[in-house]
């Protein structure tokens, strides 16, 4: 047990105002699951398995990056999933067309900026809102990758792609952990230091002011929406790595995951308000859940309840938390 | 001196059932300020958001410095260093004054933004204007009058040379406002350019150079302010004359005795030991400084702010009121001071708006609404208030700021209540529509109904209410006749006897 | 408490095995399942099962937590063959040994492989349908092409209804759920009026057709894959839904466990493992049938 | 062709400011959309067949009913499509231990209530976003649903309860159908005629000003989030019918079909704008489209993409049409 690690470290944590701001609360119901579940299972706080956990989440949380964007400017992207499933195939077909690792990631993320664009046009050009428009392009992405492929996998072995989704750096550290982490520096910055990341607040806090200041809402959203097919790009190179191939039917879901973990983190549904770091830890709460009840084996259909009552005292305990700090 | 910086020429703009402009002409010079007069919906914001690019013209030409120029969005009006305060407050509630402020200017350092050098820029912008806020606030923790202060000085950071107020002062009390026309008068001698929109008289006398008129869309004319009484300007915006500003009250209550009746209401932190009476038929002004807690004492009346202790009495009988629904129930209306947050629903039409407070009236003996009573009952607010709107479905957010504030006024005088509390009810409202409001009001008081009025405009609430309390620190510090008060003694109380001197110059009274 | 190894009673380390199910919500896998449970009972194992919900993702982090957890071995229902890949490696890199059941993994070797021929059972299901309908009749198809293990079926039942030249495919609508087959049954029969048979690739599509069917007074029959109980008690009574392509979830369940604690415990057993499917059918309940040389070789009638 | 609907007739409709109202471009699109496929299918303008899609619709349309209240007050319900599976499972459980179809018919609209009703409380008691708590619920009632059954259908026999699914009116004029559009008059009378349908359409504009006319926001918010859990109840008596069965696994996803079919039809996701009638429109839309690629025999790769075309351009149409409106 000497990898295990030290629970009063935890807890100092929370207690460093600092750190904690104002994800206080979500960060306060992740501690509250690790310990739990670090009684229930012996092998849940194994370096190892928490390494495992970053790993698995990999994935949803840098969608949710991309995602904390559009719901700061108070919009929604529901296609996220299927731009996912597009990029993994392009990847394989260049791949497997005999481009280069570094000819295919470009042209993959090439797309997914593409196909975000696209979603970002539409919406902006026809004045439609983005629920639609987004639900409309989650069949047509999907659809698409189906085409292409009449919906047969297409193997991946490139190895310095499957490196990407299953290595690990010193032996230890995934390498999916190392671009979580990177990603969530990098769009921390972005969010929070940058004009662009401001421009957004604004959107999201006052649209007409926003348009009283000059900014161009559109070519922000426009913007806003590369960033998430962006983000999906990058999440779909992952995922089609770990899973030795590229599918068109992975994925489905997923942006109903990456919502929930950027909600979880205390973004705005409605706009103007959210941090990407508070996104991380929303989407570390539903890697957490998972894994733990993996590990202590809780039968599938108590996982879905057991899920689904944790997501609510989670945001519970942050709601009040954030009452009580308003209220001093 | 013919230094003629901007010129408008023949400019038309036509909405979805109004014509809000038909051709009209400005023209300003350096170091001038020009006073746009107007009632309601005459058209002022609607020019003015032309000249600052938020929307475009259906005709017309505009020369800024001599040079023709067209206005085609928010930045082109920036570059030519036009630079505007919105009658309606657009500020992000989610940031903090300094990011407010230098919202998309924001200084950089290494491609990043600099907060620290955002933070001592806004503060010495607020040393320069001698304005008290702390940059680091969130604006949505900032009373509305600190709001508006954040906004001048967001309109005063680019050092525009066209500077346009859309009513800055509705939302001011006398002190701000006496901020506002130093920092007005500092600008002018710098040479900037003013165009200032206000419904109030006093003011545009004391800073303006020149005062145009518009009416329905169109240009009335242009005086010299010296050369103008208030007379005057007010038949070239009506139409017609007016020999009143204040209709007058020829009774002071109905009968003697206390129609409504709080006792040592105390809301921590919001008020304390508030007691207060109102007779039938009698105004009760409510006096004090911007964030003295007026209009938290009408919340915690109306059951909003939950008061820790007190009691209230209605025709001297207790009764309880914890939340606005039984405040409603016990015949109390609240018109609320912030419209566009507390009292509209924007994008529902006039009607949904004006029968909103007082659904059961309108259900049939099905539980059903009844359309044509509430097109009735809209049709005769319109008509009594005189609220300008293309149709009673109108989205509400299509309406000018006045014409607004005429239709919260409207859905609290639907309930009919007995208890009528009003929070700055004649905010951005027209001086004819301001008398047509007060005789409304006095009409209400004849029928017994006991009135609550805040006001920060002094001479409004010593001319139109019956008794006047001054509210300073969250508690009632005097009681007074308006009839014979003066400003002094007003600020004599809320200052303190030390300070006397300092505040003389203010007064100024009528 | 929870999670522990526990120990059986002659002393020695109990057996742990991890399961990796497709999905919960459909009655065949919930059958693997419980014969997955009995199985280990009988055997007296330790069992965890992780269900994947269709998503592969999920059943890889699933099988990382088994890895992290150090089960002895981990049976797998792929949600996709090339997709388990990756995790099948990572399992026997921590020399966990591999069983996979009713869907095969691509291109890596596992300890062991039980499954129907999906492909042969779609060949079965095209020779009984022609042998109803005297070769000779309009077919429309429920298709679900996302899932490999259906492609495989459709592809089977083509190639037989390619010998027969009277049969003709007239449509091929998804059906991925049972009420989004019973509006493609619907809007099958409305488009083709003639339509005399309908393939459903599960159990769920035959009976929403055999609804649509029975709804528009349809001669049409329905030819069925799966046949679980419900199935074959509506092949029973005298309806459309005529006979239904049989697999053994409950079979391949045990014999998963069975040879998962053999390769636990470091003994041989068979790479491949087929289960060939039966065919049952209205009047007459299980027939015999076998497939050779791509011919089917039944009797319906 | 004798059963073909004449097609001046429903130009004449268009026209027919009236009927067309605020709902006109959706109503438009809807023609266009039955125009096209009556040109590319023989079958499609058959009175049968249009009776068949209007069958087809009533799932969605009910739940979609429910949905308008939901966003009229601008919240979201995810976990129509979780309570939809539930009942069902009750109903088939209530019906095999040998209760009478009124019993359970209740028991259910009970219990669809009662779901409803829990996601109102929660969201509103502990202040929760009505996003998070849905999608937790989501899982929940899915949860519960399998872990009664163990997945297993249970079947349908009640004859009354088929007849409600399945059954015809003077051999034509399916049960469905005749359900569907009397709930629509009721839903539609309840959201534009009735003091409850009015405070939520204020709720949903200014939640502020709400509260300060005296609405109890949160009663309301319950009272709403029951109205759904009813619908989804409703939908899941004619689903089981349908189908003959009841299972926990269906109605997947109905939720975002929902959501979709109503923003179709011009309500706002962020509340104060909607009517059902532009909902029902909506759905009807969503289920043209359905049938008419169904029965041109699209292939399916093919009709997830044209589904999400059709639907961006419907909703383009919607917005030119009112952008048109106002500029009169
Ligand atoms: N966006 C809009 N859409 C439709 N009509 C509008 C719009 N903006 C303004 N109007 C109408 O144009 C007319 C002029 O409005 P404007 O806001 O310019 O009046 P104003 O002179 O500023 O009045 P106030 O003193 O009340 O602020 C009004 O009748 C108003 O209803
Ligand atoms: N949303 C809020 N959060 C925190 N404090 C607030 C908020 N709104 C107002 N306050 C504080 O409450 C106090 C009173 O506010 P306010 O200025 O509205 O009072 P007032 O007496 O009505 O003055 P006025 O009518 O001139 O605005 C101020 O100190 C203000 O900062
Ligand atoms: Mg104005
Ligand atoms: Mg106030």
């Amino acid at each position: 047990m000497e990898e295990v690690i030290n629970l009063d470290k935890l807890s100092n944590l929370i207690k460093n105002r600092k750190i904690a701001k104002s994800y206080n609360g979500v960060f306060l119901a992740l501690i509250g699951l690790i310990i739990l579940f670090s009684f229930l299972s012996p092998h849940f706080l194994q370096t190892n398995n928490l390494l495992t956990i970053l790993a698995q989440v990999s994935i949803i949380a840098i969608l949710a990056y991309g995602m904390t964007f559009v719901l700061m400017i108070g919009e929604i992207d529901l296609s996220v999933g299927s731009i996912v499933a597009l990029c993994g195939i392009v990847l394989g077909v260049m791949l497997s067309s005999g481009q280069s690792a570094f000819v295919s990631i470009v042209i993959v993320l090439v797309v997914g900026a593409l196909a975000g664009l696209l979603n970002g046009m539409i919406s902006a050009k026809f004045r439609i809102p983005t629920f639609i428009v987004t639900v409309a392009t989650m069949g047509i992405f999907r659809g698409i990758g189906y085409a292409i492929t009449d919906a047969r996998p297409i193997q991946i072995d490139n190895p310095f792609i499957l490196y990407l989704g299953n290595g690990k750096i010193f032996d230890l550290i995934p390498v999916p952990v190392v671009i979580v982490l990177l990603l969530l520096i990098i769009a921390h910055v972005v969010l929070s230091k940058t004009k662009f990341g401001r421009q957004a607040k604004i959107v999201g806090g006052n649209r007409v002011a926003a348009e009283y200041v000059g900014i161009n809402i559109k070519r922000l959203q426009m913007k806003i929406f590369m960033i998430t097919g962006l983000a999906a790009a990058v999440s779909s190179i992952l995922l089609s790595a770990r899973l030795y191939s590229a599918q068109p039917n992975v994925a489905v879901g997923y942006e109903l995951d990456a919502i929930a973990a950027t909600v979880l983190g205390g973004t705005s549904l409605s706009g103007g308000y959210g941090t990407v770091i508070g996104t991380f830890i929303g989407a570390l709460i539903m890697g957490v859940i998972n894994n733990g009840m993996n590990l202590i084996g809780m039968p599938y259909f108590y996982q879905q309840i057991v899920k689904g009552l944790i997501i609510i005292i989670a945001v519970y305990i942050d709601v009040r938390n954030k009452e009580r700090l308003l209220a001093k | 001196m013919t230094d003629t910086i901007l010129k408008m020429k023949g400019i038309k703009k036509v909405f979805p059932g109004v014509v809000a402009l038909s051709g009209v002409d400005l023209e300003l010079e350096k170091g001038q300020v020009l006073a746009l007069l107007g009632e309601n919906g005459a058209g002022k914001s609607t020019l003015m958001k032309i000249l600052s690019g938020s929307y475009k013209p259906d005709g017309g030409e505009i020369f800024i410095k001599g040079k023709k120029v067209e206005i085609k969005n928010v930045n082109d009006a920036k570059e030519l260093g036009i630079s505007i305060i919105y009658q309606e407050l657009s500020l992000c509630p989610n940031l903090t004054v300094a990011e407010n402020i230098y919202a998309f200017q924001e200084p950089t350092r290494f491609g990043l933004i600099d907060d620290r050098k955002m933070i001592s820029m806004t503060q010495a912008l607020f040393d320069e204007l001698e304005i008290d806020i702390d940059p680091k606030a969130v604006v949505k923790d900032l009373s509305i009058s600190n709001q508006q202060m954040v906004e001048i000085a967001k309109a005063l950071s680019t050092k525009p040379d066209i500077i346009i107020m859309d009513e800055p002062t509705s939302a001011l009390s006398s002190k701000e406002t006496e901020k506002l026309f130093k920092i007005i008068s500092k600008y002018k001698s710098e040479g900037t350019a003013m165009v200032y929109i206000s419904h109030r008289m006093e003011e545009i006398f004391a800073i303006t150079d020149i005062i145009m008129v518009l009416r329905d869309g169109q240009y009335i004319g242009t005086v010299e302010t010296a050369l103008t009484t208030s007379e005057e300007l007010i038949k070239m915006m009506v139409g017609r004359e007016m020999d009143q500003v204040y209709p007058h009250k020829d009774f002071s209550y109905t009968k003697d005795e206390k129609l409504f009746e709080i006792k040592n209401y105390t809301k921590n932190k919001f008020f304390y030991d508030i007691n207060l009476y109102v007779r039938p038929g009698e105004i009760l002004g409510l006096y004090g400084l911007m964030g003295s807690g007026r209009t938290e004492i009408a919340k915690g009346i109306f059951g909003i702010l939950k008061k820790d202790s007190g009691e209230m009495c209605l025709h001297g009988k207790p009764v309880k009121v914890n939340d606005p629904y039984s405040a409603i129930e016990n015949n109390i209306a609240f018109v609320t001071e912030d419209r566009k947050h507390e009292g509209l629903v924007l994008t529902a039409g006039v009607y949904e708006n004006i029968t909103m407070a007082n659904l059961s009236s309108l259900l049939t003996k099905f539980r059903l609404l009844d359309t044509q009573k509430e097109i009735n009952i809209t049709e005769k607010q319109i008509d009594d208030l005189r609220i300008k709107t293309p149709s009673f479905k109108q989205t509400v957010n299509k309406l000018s700021g006045g014409n607004q504030q005429k239709i919260v006024l409207a859905k609290w005088f639907e309930t009919e209540p007995e208890v009528l509390i009003l929070d700055e009810p004649t905010r951005g409202i027209d001086v004819g529509a301001k008398y047509e409001i007060y005789k409304l009001m006095i009409d209400l008081a004849r029928k017994g109904v006991g009135i609550i009025i805040i006001s920060s405009d002094l001479p409004e609430i010593l001319n139109v209410s019956d008794r006047l309390l001054v509210i300073n620190k969250k508690r009632i510090i005097a009681e007074l006749d308006p009839k014979s008060t003066t400003q002094e003694e007003i600020m004599t109380h809320i200052i303190g006897r030390g300070d006397q001197f300092g505040q003389a110059k203010q007064s100024d009274k009528e | 408490g929870c999670g522990t190894t526990s120990t059986s009673d002659d002393g020695e380390k109990q057996i742990r095995i991890g399961a990796s199910i497709l999905t919960q919500s459909h009655p065949f896998y919930v059958s693997i399942k419980t014969a997955l449970e009995q199985e280990a009972v009988n055997q007296n194992v330790a069992l965890d099962i992780s269900v994947a919900d269709q998503d592969l993702n999920r059943q890889i982090s699933a099988i990382e937590d088994f890895i992290n957890k150090g089960v002895d071995a981990i049976i797998i229902t792929p949600v996709d063959s090339d997709g388990v890949k990756g995790a099948i490696l990572k399992a026997q890199a921590a020399n966990i040994p591999v069983v996979t059941v009713d869907i095969r993994a691509n291109d890596v070797e596992v300890g062991s492989h039980i499954a129907t021929d999906n492909y042969s059972g779609g060949m079965i299901a095209a020779e009984a349908m022609a042998q109803y309908l005297d070769g000779v009749g309009d077919i429309g198809l429920i298709t679900y092409p996302e899932v490999q293990s259906v492609r495989d079926r459709i592809d089977g039942f083509k190639e037989i209804s390619a010998t027969h030249e009277g049969l003709k495919i007239v449509a091929e609508l998804p059906g991925r759920t049972r009420q989004e087959a019973k509006s493609a049954s619907e809007d099958m029969l409305t488009s083709n009026p003639n339509l005399k048979g309908i393939f459903g690739f599960g159990d769920d599509m035959a009976i929403a057709a055999n609804a649509a069917i029975t709804e528009r007074n349809s001669s049409a029959i329905v030819v069925g894959f799966d046949g679980l109980e419900e199935a074959r008690n509506s092949v029973d009574v005298d309806n459309a839904f005529k006979a239904v392509v049989v697999q053994y979830p409950e079979k391949m369940g045990s014999l998963g466990v069975i040879n998962a604690v053999k390769l636990a415990k470091g003994e041989a057993v068979d790479k491949e493992v087929p289960v060939t499917p039966g065919l049952y059918i209205y009047g007459k309940g299980f027939v015999d049938v076998a497939v050779e040389n791509g011919k089917v070789i039944v009797d319906v009638k």
